[in-house]
């Protein structure tokens, strides 16, 4: 018995299905805001895991995307951050779907 | 040079006369007329100086697609035609919606402009992706003209008018782009060859696709329900446009697109000759009942357009030039009508023939004018309309007398409908009162009469027309070669394009008239001794027609003995 | 198998701090378990040698975006909402759907054979560095994407920056309250 | 001076109608017009000039005529037609009376149209009709005749309805206009069949002589036959159309409606007779086709017979002598069907003259009377109009075929060729006969009514009746000597054959090929008695019926159509008609409200289900932004599950 790439993927799998049922199940704004992340942390962890199993040269993409992964999510969450603060100050509300003034 | 200048400068145009005051419409006209005719005079050179091509410009790559899409231009005859009808029915247009139009002329030329360059594309193109994007472009001009300067029920119009021709053409581009990830690049040769890959079912299906598009924009019968209205809505001049120039991209669809890349079957081709004549019968039908001037000139030239589409598919010699007389003529003379429609419309302030009437009393110079257009229209012997259907009816009776019996229907009826439309308009007196509304200015009146002018020009001399068409001739398709093949295969894509174009290429051939030889004189004999005649019949017959085309030095007559002796081998084995 | 191990365990509490995070019902504590999710998984990029990761997955990830958050939750006091359900009827549906995917994935994964390759690069300081830092012609180009990502920083600072501006009048924040009308 | 050019002849008149017509435009804004002095002056002279041309050509015609190229027309695969002209025997005939009898109604007509506010426009049209009809029989081939043709019948039309603001006029000319374009589209579809057999070249008359002497020569008529028959009943058609013959006779009588100089020159004695012409011209295609020849011979003497029984019941002047030009024209057809072209010909020639005196004698009726048109309002006129009168019983004398005028010539001579030549001769003649003494009854009742007896008018209005003016009155002389002597010019059974000589040329072939060697010789004076009998006859019959002033007191309001059964006689055909319009407007309802209505439908119906579905979808959006996601979700899921069944593509 020894460590499967198989088994790296399953957690990322398992993690990503948390995750986006956090994101989507979930009203609290910042639950969806946290499932978003947790999807994300999922992504890296399959990215990693999948580089493993390649050789020399071609494992180093999978090595350096999730620094930028980490670096978009940053960005993310800072302007996630800033839009929730705004629009709870207006709606004095953290439930995602008062949010929803989108008229088709 | 010229190529590029036509496609690309109207919409330069278009962006110049937004520097034009919004409300001056003197200024602005006068820039106008001076684009317009400067247009004009270009799409007359490009008549006069044949068949030319630009350079082959990669454009960009379509993902899937093998070759790159080429911006490159390319006129034949039939093209420069359309083009200049496109230009000069456009600068009518800028000259007559100057006095209906005030304060948003500037607009309204800044559409027309666009609208322009956008024809001209369509009518120029050599690519077929090209092609599409100029056909796809026509309609956005056009339709926002319409929902601008339109009448009373604009914005249904515009929507009807856009999404009729948008979603005809959907299934287009959907078949162009399967074919260009086959087809080595996107000119029309090589879609041909790709084509030929395909089997049958696939080949008809691709068909269908393209032929709805240009069934929709022609319009051919079921498709035509976006006509009427949009037609009787836009601005007169705007209507003058759409049914001179933008429906002929219908037809021109038909010869330059569909003919050449697919090998149609018979069904196919009867069947579309079928459907133009029924459209033609039908139009004609649907103008004798209608009662909105514009409406009635609506289908006057759905049915003129049907029986052009009959024509192309009657796939006969002379159908080339029959057609682009036809079409030249129609778009003069419907273009004509149309704005002669908008100035009684201005005039009397209605365009409900029921309620115009006496027009030449109260206003002799437009009722000549109209009347003598109306004639024009009639395909009175001398103008170029007789020619365009007589021609056209030539080709038809090739495919038997009954589509040429439909068609004579349809000149009875075209009689029928255009004299109850003149008499109602012209004639007697007026149902009601009214002010009167602008009169036609001199500018308008002229311009209008020189298109009837050149009407008659054509009618007497049509070699004006057909002298300019050489469509497909040997050094564009070497061209295009080139552009396909660099080097090696050059020799097979030839063969093979000549099989598919075979309906367009040999137009040429055939239009020499060869004298009679010994051996066709030799293979005559053996016809006519197949076909159980007499030693001294033979004899007899090949006698004279050896003295005819000795004697005779005019060709004419030396046609007439060739054609009478297929004439006689074809009832001989009727007669077995 | 000391590996395999190690990763069983520090799965088990990724994996447990996630459906934390999804019952949780304060988001104080939802952010809570994130992190401790986070650095369960940086343990495991440590552990499947790729440490460089992991330590900028605690960092920056549990470390700076994270406190970032828990931080927003902790100011803004209204953000335990009482009265909105934790789950509604629409949850039974995501949870299928989810559920739908991923099973659909990892049949597919399960199908798939892979195993460890034993030239794979260590992800060390050193190699990352080296890859993203090469700027000659022929490297693969990945300083361009850091310099993007720089300016991607510096705009979604700028965005965040303009609207806590707009935070600070209550006029303007009546004027948005219009126009979202 | 034979050197002139043949386009010379049409290009005065079209020059004509250029010039008026760019007057006509231009003075049309003004309030007074132009000179009327100045306007007929160059309206006759246009005319008069070609006439003079042609008479110098006819003095130095060759034999065989004179041939002219002017130049290329229509050149495309298939179709190549040059713009030629042919001076001949049987093109010299009828320009020689198209011009000449036209410079005299355009003289006419400055009188006639004195004080007509389309005085100019009015010119402007007769000339572009005598440009036209000069096309029409100098042409070499039939593309440029139909060219003419159609020229003609446009004319017509404008003419018809030359004072459109009565809509009446406008319906009569459209009438006129629509039925010659169905004749039209025969003549169109007759050149089509003969292309087919010998190429376009054949269009071309020359060649389409060749063409028939090869068929003949080499002994092949009867394989050409089939598609020859098609193409001249085709022809036939077409000139029914333009002849007024049955089936498509209605427009003639209603295209009295014109102007009475219009009426003459037009509806009398040219453009109506180009049929006739066309057979003529194309005698040597017919005469291949005997049972063409048939049709045209039962289809004339019916005609001929209906016509002239429908002139019976008119009360209209004009009328009466619109069925007396069907009838006469029926005469024609007759002949030609019987193949003496030649006869036919020579009918039109005095026809001509006869008819056009006829015509504008009941224009200067009409004119003395101030457009009154009902001859029961008529009567005594011989008194108060003597010159008037006088022509008009000359051109009577001529068109019942009274020994020594002109119809007794060409009407005898084509009554003793249907005893000859036609097949049941006995029975055509027979049927000729009777129809004369019929002609006889209604012309001598026109006459009658007319200018004898009391009249009938109102009492104020016969202070007004005054002769015409002199310009209207010289073409009436000249015309009346013409209908008193141009049958002179043949004069069968006094040994004047200079008429048939000049045809022969052209026809003369074709009817020897027609008769074979068998030609009866026969006693003309035999024929010519029965002839004047049966004129003689008719004259009687009109004294004992109308000559004791048996004609009813009407009142004014009264209109002078027929009533009751004559009615239905004389609108037999327009009866006929009218099913084929209610056919086509049954049809154009159908398109409309059917067709069109359903296709409305589909229309609607497609665009409501989008935007149905549009609308459904939207309110789904708006409210559950998570729904939505996770919809998008299942759709992953979805294509997963495709890509895991699949394979995947590639």
């Amino acid at each position: 018995m020894e460590l499967q790439p198989i088994y790296i993927q399953i957690l990322a799998l398992v993690i990503f299905t948390i995750g986006l049922i956090v994101a989507l199940s979930r009203r609290n704004i910042f639950f969806v805001l946290m499932g978003i992340e947790l999807a994300l942390n999922a992504v890296n962890l399959s990215f990693v895991g999948f580089a493993k199993t390649l050789p020399a040269d071609m494992s180093v993409a999978g090595q350096i995307f999730p620094l930028f992964l980490i670096a978009v999510a940053a960005a993310e969450a800072c302007v996630g951050l800033a839009l929730v603060i705004l629009i709870f100050r207006n709606r004095e509300s953290v439930d995602s779907d008062n949010y929803s003034n989108m008229k088709g | 040079m010229l190529l590029h200048l036509l496609v690309l400068a109207p919409f330069a145009a278009a962006i110049l006369m937004i520097a034009t005051s919004k409300e001056d419409p003197k200024s602005s006209s006068r820039l106008a007329f001076l684009f317009g005719f400067a247009f004009v005079a270009m799409s007359i050179a490009l008549i006069a100086s044949g068949n030319q091509a630009t350079e082959a410009i990669e454009w960009f790559h379509i993902p899937g697609a093998k070759g790159a899409v080429y911006y490159y231009l390319y006129s034949h005859g039939l093209g420069a035609w359309m083009v200049f009808l496109s230009s000069a029915l456009s600068l009518v247009a800028l000259m007559t919606a100057r006095n209906s139009l005030d304060k948003n002329y500037r607009n309204f030329a800044i559409g027309i402009f666009a609208l322009m360059g956008a024809m001209n594309g369509t009518f120029l193109a050599a690519d077929a992706v090209l092609f599409f994007f100029f056909f796809e472009a026509m309609v956005f001009p056009a339709a926002v003209l319409i929902a601008g300067f339109g009448g009373k029920e604009r914005r249904k119009a515009a929507m009807t008018f856009a999404i009729y021709t948008l979603v005809g053409s959907a299934p287009m581009m959907v078949a162009l782009w399967y074919l260009i990830t086959l087809a080595d690049n996107s000119l029309v040769l090589s879609l041909a060859v790709a084509l030929q890959n395909l089997d049958p079912a696939t080949q008809t299906t691709l068909l269908l696709c393209f032929l709805l598009a240009f069934l929709v924009k022609t319009p051919i019968f079921p498709f035509h329900g976006w006509q009427a209205i949009t037609y009787a809505e836009a601005p007169a001049p705007l209507s003058a446009i759409l049914t001179g120039a933008m429906s002929k991209a219908g037809v021109f669809g038909f010869i330059a697109w569909i003919l050449p890349i697919f090998p149609l079957s018979m069904e196919v081709v009867d069947s579309m000759m079928w459907l133009g004549l029924v459209t033609a019968i039908y139009g004609a039908l649907m103008a004798l009942r209608a009662t909105d001037g514009k409406k009635l000139l609506a289908f006057s030239s759905m049915s003129h357009l049907g029986l052009a589409v009959a024509g192309v598919f009657s796939l006969s010699e002379s159908m080339l030039p029959a057609v682009l007389v036809l079409l030249v003529a129609h778009g003069l003379s419907a273009g004509a009508q149309f704005y002669l429609m908008g100035i009684a419309e201005r005039f009397a302030g209605t365009r409900d023939i029921e309620q115009l009437g006496g027009l030449a009393a109260r206003n002799p110079v437009f009722g000549s004018l109209f009347g003598f257009l109306a004639v024009l229209s009639l395909a009175v012997p001398g103008t170029a309309g007789f020619v365009g259907e007589f021609t056209v009816l030539m080709s038809l009776w090739d495919m038997g007398p009954l589509p040429a019996l439909a068609a004579g229907l349809c000149l009875i009826l075209s009689a029928t409908y255009m004299l109850r439309f003149v008499q109602k308009v012209i004639f007697g007196k007026p149902a009601r009162e009214y002010e009167d509304g602008k009169r036609m200015t001199a500018i308008e009146g002229s311009s209008i009469g020189v298109m009837g002018v050149l009407l008659l020009v054509f009618g007497m001399h049509p070699a004006f027309i057909t002298n300019a068409l050489q469509l497909f001739d040997e050094s564009a398709v070497q061209e295009m070669n080139k552009l396909t093949h660099p080097a090696e295969d050059a020799q097979t894509v030839e063969a093979s394009a000549d099989t598919t174009g075979e309906a367009i290429a040999d137009e040429n051939i055939a239009a020499v008239a060869q004298p009679m030889t010994d051996d066709d004189l030799r293979q005559l004999d053996s016809n006519l001794k197949a076909n159980g005649f007499s030693d001294e019949e033979r004899a007899s017959l090949i006698a004279q027609l050896k003295n005819m085309s000795e004697s005779e030095v005019a060709d004419a007559q030396e046609e007439g003995a060739l054609e009478q002796n297929e004439a006689n081998v074809k009832e001989a084995s009727e007669n077995e | 198998m000391l590996a395999l191990i190690y990763f069983v365990v520090l799965a088990a509490i990724a994996v447990v701090a996630a459906l934390g995070v999804l019952f949780s019902k304060h988001p104080l504590y939802g952010g809570l378990s994130l992190v401790l999710t986070m650095l369960s998984l940086a343990g495991i990029y440590g552990l499947i040698g790729s440490p460089f990761i992991g330590v900028v997955q605690i960092m920056v990830y549990a470390g700076a975006i994270m406190m970032l958050l828990v931080f927003v939750i902790s100011v803004l006091n209204a953000a335990k909402d009482s009265k909105t359900p934790m789950f509604d009827g629409v949850s039974i549906f995501v949870v299928i759907a989810a559920l739908a995917l991923a099973g659909l994935v990892g049949f597919a994964l399960v199908l798939s054979p892979m195993g460890f390759d034993v030239t794979t690069l260590r992800g060390s300081v050193e190699m990352t560095s080296k890859n993203l830092f090469d700027t000659s012609k022929t490297g693969p180009g990945y300083f361009v994407l850091f310099e993007v990502l720089g300016l991607l920083l510096l705009s979604s600072m700028g965005a965040a920056v303009l609207m806590a501006k707009k935070r600070l009048s209550s006029e303007v924040s009546e004027e948005d309250h219009k126009e979202d009308k | 001076m034979t050197n002139l050019p043949l386009w010379i002849i049409p290009l005065f008149p079209l020059l004509g109608t250029i010039l008026l017509g760019a007057i006509a435009v231009i003075s049309s804004g003004s309030k007074k017009g132009p000179s009327e002095g100045f306007v007929g002056a160059l309206s006759v002279l246009f005319p008069v000039i070609s006439f003079v041309c042609v008479v110098l050509l006819a003095f130095g015609m060759p034999e065989e005529g004179i041939r002219e190229t002017l130049c290329n027309w229509i050149d495309i695969p298939m179709l190549k037609v040059d713009i030629g002209f042919l001076f001949d025997g049987l093109s010299r005939v009828m320009l020689l009376f198209v011009t000449g009898i036209g410079s005299l109604i355009a003289l006419y007509s400055i009188g006639y149209m004195h004080g007509d506010r389309g005085f100019t426009r009015f010119f402007a049209y007769i000339n572009l009709f005598l440009f036209s009809m000069i096309v029409l029989v100098l042409s070499d081939s039939l593309l440029l005749t139909f060219l003419g043709w159609e020229g003609v019948g446009l004319c017509s039309y404008l003419l018809i309805g030359f004072w459109n603001h009565d809509l009446n006029n406008c319906k009569a000319a459209n009438k006129a206009f629509i039925v010659n374009r169905v004749g039209d589209i025969g003549f169109l579809l007759g050149m089509l069949c003969l292309a087919t057999l010998g190429g376009s070249a054949i269009l071309n008359y020359e060649a389409l002589n060749k063409f028939v002497e090869m068929l003949i020569a080499g002994g092949h008529v009867e394989l050409a036959a089939p598609i020859l028959m098609i193409a001249g009943l085709l022809f036939f058609v077409g000139c029914t159309g333009k002849s007024a013959q049955i089936p498509l006779l209605t427009w003639l009588p209603d295209a009295m409606a014109g102007p009475t100089p219009v009426s003459a020159l037009i509806h009398a004695a040219t453009m109506v007779t180009s049929g006739v012409y066309l057979l003529a011209r194309l005698s040597r295609m017919f005469v291949l086709v005997p049972e063409v020849l048939l049709v045209i011979l039962i289809v004339g003497m019916l005609t001929a017979f209906w016509a002239a029984v429908a002139g019976l019941f008119q009360n209209d002047i004009k009328k009466v002598l619109a069925y007396s030009t069907i009838s006469q024209l029926g005469y024609m057809f007759m002949a030609a069907g019987a193949s003496a072209f030649d006869a036919s010909i020579f009918h039109v020639f005095t026809h001509a003259f006869f008819k056009a005196a006829l015509f504008l004698g009941a224009g200067a009726v009409i004119h003395s009377l101030a457009g009154e048109q009902d001859m029961r309002r008529m009567g005594g006129l011989i008194k108060k109009t003597p010159v008037t009168a006088c022509v008009m019983i000359f051109a009577f004398l001529a068109i019942i075929g009274f020994p020594g005028f002109a119809g007794f010539w060409s009407k005898d001579l084509i009554l003793e060729r249907l005893y000859t030549n036609a097949p049941f001769g006995e029975f055509f003649y027979f049927a000729g006969l009777l129809t004369a003494v019929i002609t006889a009854v209604y012309m001598g009742r026109l006459i009658i009514m007319t200018f004898f007896g009391e009249y009938r008018g109102s009492k104020e209005s016969e202070e007004h009746i005054h002769e015409a003016p002199a310009s209207m009155l010289v073409p009436m002389v000249i015309l009346a000597f013409g209908a008193v002597f141009a049958g002179y010019l043949w004069a069968d059974s006094m040994g004047i054959k200079f008429f048939a000589n000049t045809l022969a040329p052209v026809v003369g072939e074709a009817q020897s090929y027609s008769l074979g060697a068998a030609i009866h010789h026969v006693n003309a004076l035999t024929f010519a008695c029965f002839g004047t009998a049966a004129a003689l006859l008719g004259m009687i019959i009109a004294y004992v019926v109308y000559g004791r002033a048996r004609i009813p007191q009407i009142s004014a309001k009264e209109s002078s159509a027929p009533v009751g059964s004559k009615a239905d006689w004389t609108f037999f055909f327009d009866y006929i008609h009218e099913i084929f319009i209610t056919i086509t407007k049954a049809a154009a309802f159908i398109a409309d409200m059917v067709v069109d209505k359903i296709l409305q439908a589909i229309q609607w119906t497609v665009g409501s289900i989008a935007e149905i579905v549009g609308d459904g979808v939207s309110t789904f959006q708006v409210r559950k932004v998570r729904v939505q996601l996770t919809l998008s979700l299942l759709g992953v899921a979805a294509l997963v599950a495709v890509v895991l069944l699949t394979g995947g593509l590639f």
